[in-house]
């Protein structure tokens, strides 16, 4: 079983993901992002996306309702949908989801983050948080019956409320919990870069530990991002591989070493 | 704004002052036991005990 | 088995619906609109819906790409999911899917609209179409696992392409598809009125012989919602109920004789 | 506008005239067998008989 990540970079080969997917014989389950297209959408409204710093560094998404409104819009509506259909025109017979249908991906809300403003320490709550489980059972009646399953975000929280949450996480708890032997993820970039601006100091191979150590030499949203891979790359799946979704056959590729391999 | 009020601490029962400049979900601590409390509601006011699980943060 | 379809009016009182459905012992599909919703969304994206009147006199929405990208963030988008939580948070595991998902609804793409434009008689061609076929099967299996389905357009057509096209359309050919005994409409008034301005005008019962009569003397889109119901009302289902939406429990209300029944 | 061309009716083969004006899915008339064709392409022109089914429309 391999999930395949797809990002929200505008720039992403998205036919070529499908279309190589299309020729793949495992089992598989996509999980994509849409911040591009949600950036755009939210400029376009005119309901820029508020974004908090917390006290310890973290950078993150404000989801107020109007923000998951957007989500809904965004990530499960357009980007899902002409996902589905581009899957469809592959033969591949998808079933676009998001947390919240079926219950697919079941999470807790955030307490709250601790920000700083002018001075005064204060606890602001939104409609985020972290996924806990997946239903495991709905994803295996529609895969045991010829469905892909294409998963988006908002998912479901403790309370059945609509909330915003990471999509490393989800790749993570999603893994284990279905027992993924592989995870893919397709990015921007060639994959993990020693100097980010030097396409050719790819680093073809990470530790975890080695992941650890470099998590603590960032700040902000790649700091999370290095966190979540290592949280994904704990979850038992043998290997997390992070490759080019730019080039023409991006998960062939992958599948034939290229890019970053954590393990 | 609206005026500072005087409040009981909900874990030690000490007083603890709002000022009108409180925020909603302000972070402030027990002069008494110092015991980190949440301005939970400003109209009116009202203080509970922050939640003390590790930093949370979301996408 | 009961298709309720939920228009896409502001004014509906959806809670009360999803609150009502939550004591029907019977399985049901919703299928809904988002019209409302949509027109906003056009409107404050600054891309107003373009809307064509064919020779013959029907009006009807030109969906261009932008159009059904429009569909996906409002019906399949938003509107879907928002529709999901609230049924989660009443109890109902809904699975929330548009005609694309699982080719769950399949159509024909219209070969095009003849329309008149200063003087010159053209063929419009656009991204709409007429629903023929339900997959039945992803329906029962949703169904028999404990899952209630809510459908949206965008519908799939013969080459895999999301196309619009018209709610009532596919509630009469799923209702026929899955063999539905029921199907409740629930509309912005208190079920069809004899004078639309005066709400105490309800025609209690029609006839399917009488609605042909009525559509005759009528005019574009409520020409077509009529040949829509009268289509509905011949697929078999043993009644088709149109009834208030904005009432408490629009549901109870419905299944106790409110409304238009059609049979 | 692009200047106006002669074609060949697909279905009798006379000739079918065309203005600069002419729009993408226009209908004419073949004045010789009367046929309804539409323009399927204005660049480069191209005609195709219409279709005849009865009266499409969507949403």
């Amino acid at each position: 079983m391999i999930i395949v990540k797809i990002g929200g970079g505008a720039t992403l080969n998205i036919e070529g993901i499908i279309s190589d997917l299309a020729g793949v014989d495992e089992p598989f389950i996509i999980v994509h992002g849409a911040n591009a297209l949600r950036d755009q959408l939210a400029e376009d409204l005119g309901r820029p996306k508020k974004v908090l710093t917390s006290v310890s560094g973290y950078t993150s998404v404000f989801s107020d309702a109007d923000a998951v409104d957007m989500l809904m819009m965004a990530y499960s509506g357009l980007k899902n949908k002409r996902l589905v259909e581009l899957c469809q025109q592959n033969g591949i017979n998808a079933v676009g989801l998001s947390g919240l249908d079926g219950r697919v991906v079941q999470g807790r809300r955030n307490k709250g983050i601790r920000v700083r403003e002018n001075g005064k320490l204060r606890i602001v709550r939104d409609f985020s948080g972290k996924p806990k489980s997946v239903n495991v059972q709905l994803l295996r009646l529609l895969l045991d019956n010829g469905y892909t399953p294409v998963l988006a975000i908002p998912i479901i929280d403790e309370n059945n409320v609509a909330i915003n949450s990471e999509n490393d996480d989800i790749v993570g708890v999603l893994a284990a919990a279905i027992g993924a032997d592989k995870i893919l993820q397709f990015i921007e970039a060639p994959g993990f870069l020693e100097d980010k601006d030097d396409p050719g100091s790819l680093v073809e191979h990470i530790s975890k530990a080695e992941l650890a150590l470099r998590e603590q030499q960032v700040e902000g949203r790649m700091r999370r991002k290095m966190l979540a891979l290592r949280k994904m790359s704990e979850c038992g799946a043998s290997a997390v591989i992070i490759s080019d979704g730019r080039v023409q056959h991006p998960v062939r590729d992958a599948l034939s070493g290229a890019g970053t391999k954590i393990a | 704004m609206s005026a500072s009020a005087n409040l009981e601490c909900p874990i030690c029962g000490g007083e603890v002052t709002l000022g009108g400049d409180t925020l909603q979900g302000e972070l402030i601590e027990c002069s008494d036991c110092g015991t980190e409390l949440e301005v939970t509601s400003i109209k009116p006011f009202a203080v509970a005990e922050a939640p003390q699980e590790e930093e949370d943060w979301g996408e």
